[in-house]
């Protein structure tokens, strides 16, 4: 009989707590560590200025994703910006890194209609919605590279909430049945919306899920961004020597709301989240680490921080100047074909003459 | 009676059916503890338990599965899907599983179930979580689809829903949730499913629309009264079945038709609409028949929707075109 | 030249578009060693190897989004659901996903697939394999639906699928995948995707149709030309979007309309050609316009889906009675 | 890291292919052996006069089981009457076992319209044809069960292919979650139509996805049948007493074509079947054991062939004498809502009306 307590559970850990190093072998250099602070830094700050926005109405319903940062730029870091990302949408920490403008997170945020227009020589496709659809989306994408001969990975980022869809089992078979280089990266921060992990599923983990089709699964700290980072590496060798797929599950914790329009008071308590926005917190260890090695301290923080805000605020200035000028209805319907068939065009002309003309809703 | 909101008038329904006949349960996620993500079981899981107040994993076409099951072995469930956009993800469940049991067993077994899902536009949802997809099922038989537009007939129609032997579809306007108060009777009592209402009686165009546009015709139609313009308007309350009598009889009248909802023009339910009439009553027009409705592009972002929804300005516009002839 | 089947001309064109364009690619289920359940794919996977006509597991959804994948990184994948009752195990990754990316992505992205299905009745297949579903899909904005009723019309419908730039549903009715042959030219050519095609002209009465109900309707067309009634037969070929600019115009001429499919009555693709005409043509009219469809229940066992199915008998009470204004 | 190498694989084996027990502990009795050997028996029978029927035209497509009997019937045989089966189009010889009248199956197969209307006292799903979907109801039929405080198991039987459905995926997290007493029984034929397991999946075995979602999972020889009795009643067991459901993957295989539309040369070769059609036929070890304790013989055998095929002979005859008795179209109309509305009402009457008028298809 097969039983998970035949498995042996094991979950990677690199930097402690404290932001001491577990093990000798670091496969990064400080520069890096350095790096990667400053982007989960950013990250950090981009996230608590989206939520007040939202607060203060200038925005649309967010997700925020503080608590979350080391999991996905460790992850980040050890793509090429040829590789390919499928991201939900709690993703922009991860995304900013992966090339993903500024601006444009903002302008999604806003509801302008270009809000899910990529960069072009940004390899991310739209945040996804629909809960696990992107998972086969990097099975596919993965498919073309390997078709191609190409040697680039695809991963797809998803949640603890996402395991339970028929997608993301379709999508661990197909990439095991095709050996395609895609990587499953989930974020189990704990909850889907109100539903703890356990009520999700019976299992012990999610890694061990892995199993099921024959592909390696790896646990780690998802808290740790070396841990996440090194995982991370091995699993991207592999798929890049055409070893196949791996999923990995990065235990983690969502700080705030689910989204802006959620109260998580109605199914967490406050000492359930306290540890994680405390001692467990991504930045902190990292900074602690950093400060010990002499690389960073309170000053550079400070800096950093003000540089950045205002940059951001910036941003959101020239942005927000242009908030009249935003797309008209009448663009929407340039966007649904190729090219837009007769119904297509009728309506469209029909749409600007009443916006041109009407005045009710001013 | 109360004056409560339609989100309260949902509650309260299936709150009185679930103390009234222990078959009767809710899945769904986030249905529970949290009491779901507009509040429409708020309470229900202290009240019940979670063996009826059934938090689910994350997972549409198991969540309508299960619940098919359920009413295979006897049980009365009521499923949510959290926003209408991703049913989808459980269609085979809906379409050729629920709707079809009665059909293939030829009567042997039937499936008893409710699956309500907010839906519609107005709101700044993110994006997918806004599409009003009723029409996919109206070409489904052995479906039946419910679209309350205020909360005296939430109330009634909910409970018509959880009674009924056969699969219902009940989708509610987010917009209108908390938009209104009504006065709803305490007690339990059904509106027929498959019964439309006139909501606003005239004699020179008969307006169809039903859910979330609702309420704006209804203030629309009595500013034309005021300047002598007799709007015929029509809540359907239920677009599968259609009453087609109501409306046949309506267009005799005022020889003129429109019909207003939100999902995308192309084969929406005006579409059927507009062909029961051309079939029945063809005769009776004085005018072409209009649609308007959403337009045929996916549902746009926020800073765009107002302008893609039937808004005042077209359906005025259409109005006065229609009272042209 | 040659005279072949339908069959013959989807295989003809999936080769030499392969043959053309090494981004295009097959995957479904038995679509490679074993040729497809009809055939469609035979001999492919041994020309092409299995990167490129992919077996792939049992899973809907899989086959799609993967499709959606591919394209988004590149390739022209054609995907194939065994058959189209199926489809609802992909509906997401259809109408959320494959239909909406050019539009979340205001053209950053777009998804150049084809996804085909054979579908359709009398041929007395299982249970839930005879479902016409085009319908869905026509309200779908970002789709486009092309169903061929002929193997010339095939073969070039599928070119034109294959090169398109956004995601194309071709459908194929399986009762006519073997009925008869025809010249079809050996190279490769396009037939326009969303235009229709007079098939035989007259100017008594309109009757618009696709699919599998196409050659009957010919057959019957050319009886009562000789009996001295001239009818007018469109053939749409392409269902979503729908050619309206032909149907209005024969409506114009004949003054009645009759539309014919195998799907379900209410809001199929019929209800839509009937409400464009109640819309823009409705001054031409001296009939009430007929739909001689599927009856309103699920597609029944073969004992009687002679008798469910629109069939010469229904067709021509129906055309008595057009005439008969 | 999670790995299947760190699992163990084990297939339950108990009468091997020259009817031998391989253990001392058998938990049926020899009288119980010999009617599981008839049923088999009586299953191969139908099976075969079906297929024949359709190869004379006389039934629709038909997807025969035979090689499949001792998964079926084992599994069958460790249930009562009050347990729930939910079957796919491959399952008559379990239903048959668990109360399915011949006459029903026979009708199925004809096309006739009540061909799914299971009798009222026996609790097995109408057959399944869209793959994997009935997984979800046994979950709902077992919750139901759990619900009402009954003791009854539901369980759905499924190929390899279905495994690889998001359904299947979902349905043993629902189970787990819950805890129903619900059991996952897969015929692995190693084929769904012509994809072979090894293209289906990555994994050594399905059984081990059980390992996915916490739950046990066995993998048995599904042409030995005191094999599959014995794994199916420890399942059924742990179900009744509240601990929850089991995944079973009983290594069959089919025989015959997929349904009689397939050509299986297209995709396996002769000596692929052989060995199953001969050594490993589920019943010849069963026979074999019979024979060998004296319960059965050459003599009985061909009496109880000839016994079955007579009443098998004279029920179709029965049947097919009333062919044009069968019911007409306009009965459809009364079985797609309790009640008929409107246009059903108006449409059958039309359909109605044009068949009886109608002489256009005599
Ligand atoms: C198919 C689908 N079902 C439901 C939802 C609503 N929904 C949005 S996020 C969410 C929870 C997701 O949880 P998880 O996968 O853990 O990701 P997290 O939000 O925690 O990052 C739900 C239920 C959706 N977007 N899509
Ligand atoms: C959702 C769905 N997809 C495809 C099919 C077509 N189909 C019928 S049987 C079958 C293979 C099933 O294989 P398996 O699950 O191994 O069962 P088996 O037929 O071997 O008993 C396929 C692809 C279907 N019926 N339903
Ligand atoms: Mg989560
Ligand atoms: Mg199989």
């Amino acid at each position: 009989m097969f039983r998970e307590e035949d498995l042996t559970f094991e979950r990677v850990e690199r930097l402690n707590e404290d932001g001491v190093l577990l093990h000798d072998k670091k496969v990064v250099s400080d520069e890096q560590v350095l790096e990667m602070y400053q982007w989960m830094l950013k990250a950090r700050l981009l996230d608590e200025k989206l939520l007040r926005m939202q607060r203060q109405g200038r925005i649309g319903t967010y997700a925020p994703y503080s608590g979350q940062e080391a999991a996905q730029i460790g992850s980040v870091f050890a793509l090429e910006k040829s590789d390919w990302i499928c991201p939900s949408y709690r993703e922009h920490a991860g995304n900013m890194v992966h090339g993903m403008p500024l601006e444009q997170i903002i302008l999604y945020a806003k509801g302008h209609l270009h809000g899910g227009r990529v960069p072009e020589d940004v390899n991310i496709l739209p945040v996804q919605i629909i809960i696990a659809a992107q998972t086969l989306h990097a099975v596919g994408t993965a498919y073309a590279q390997k078709y191609r001969g190409e040697k680039h990975v695809s991963v797809s980022y998803f949640g603890d909430g996402a395991t339970s869809q028929g997608d993301f089992h379709e999508a661990l078979n197909f990439a095991s049945v095709y050996q395609v280089p895609a990587i499953f990266f989930c974020q189990n921060n704990q909850y889907a919306i109100s539903v703890p992990v356990e009520k999700q599923m019976a299992s012990k983990s999610i890694a061990q899920k892995a199993v099921a089709y024959g592909m390696p699964g790896v646990q780690v700290d998802g808290n740790d961004v070396l841990a996440v980072y090194e995982v991370m590496k091995e699993a991207v060798e592999r798929a890049r020597n055409g070893e196949g797929p791996t999923l990995i599950e990065a235990v983690t914790y969502r700080l705030g709301p689910h989204t802006t329009s959620d109260d998580p008071t109605k199914y967490r308590s406050k000492e359930n989240v306290e540890p994680w926005r405390e001692v467990k917190d991504p930045l902190r260890r990292v900074r602690l680490y950093l400060e010990n090695s002499n690389l960073w301290d309170v000053e550079k923080e400070k800096a950093f921080v003000q540089t950045f805000q205002d940059e951001l605020d910036h941003m959101i200035d020239e942005i927000e100047s242009k908030e009249k000028e935003f797309p008209k209805v009448e663009e929407a319907f340039e966007y649904v074909y190729q090219e837009k068939n007769a119904q297509l065009e009728e309506q469209q002309a029909e749409a600007r003459r009443i916006r041109e003309e009407g005045d009710w809703h001013e | 009676m109360s004056e409560i909101t339609m989100i309260e008038a949902i509650r309260q329904a299936m709150t009185q059916e679930m103390e009234r006949d222990s078959r009767v349960l809710i899945l769904g996620e986030d249905v529970g503890r949290n009491g779901g993500v507009f509040r429409a079981t708020d309470g229900l899981i202290d009240q019940f338990g979670e063996e009826r107040v059934m938090d689910t994993p994350l997972a549409e076409s198991a969540i309508i599965g299960t619940a098919v099951g359920m009413s295979l072995n006897g049980l009365r469930p009521i499923a949510e899907i959290q926003f209408l956009g991703f049913i989808y993800e459980a269609m085979d469940q809906v379409a050729n599983q629920a709707a079809r049991v009665r059909f293939r067993s030829t009567g042997r077994y039937h499936v008893p179930m409710v699956i309500r899902s907010p839906y519609g536009g107005g709101v700044r949802t993110p994006e997918l979580h806004s599409d009003s997809l009723e029409a996919l099922f109206s070409h489904t038989p052995g479906l039946k689809v419910v679209m309350p537009s205020n909360p005296y007939d939430a109330k009634g129609l909910l409970i018509a829903a959880i009674r009924d032997e056969d699969p219902v579809l009940f989708f509610e306007p987010m917009k209108l949730y908390r938009s209104t108060k009504q006065e709803v009777p305490d007690q339990l009592y059904e509106i027929p499913i498959g019964k439309a209402k006139v909501v606003r009686e005239g004699n020179q165009a008969t307006i169809v629309s039903w859910g979330p546009c609702v309420p704006m015709l209804e203030k629309l139609v009595d500013q034309y009264k005021k300047e002598g313009a007799h709007l015929e308007l029509i809540d359907l309350r239920t677009v599968a079945p259609i009453d087609a009598e109501t409306i046949l009889e309506s267009v005799e009248k005022t020889e003129r038709l429109m019909i207003v909802h939100e999902a995308v023009k192309t084969n929406g339910i005006g579409a059927e609409v507009a062909a029961l009439v051309s079939e029945k009553g063809v005769f009776s027009l004085s005018a072409p028949i209009l649609r308007i409705t959403g337009f045929d592009t996916p549902y746009p972002v926020g800073t765009i929707e107002d302008d893609w929804l039937p808004n005042e300005k077209r359906i005025k516009d259409a109005i006065q075109q229609l009272l042209s002839y």
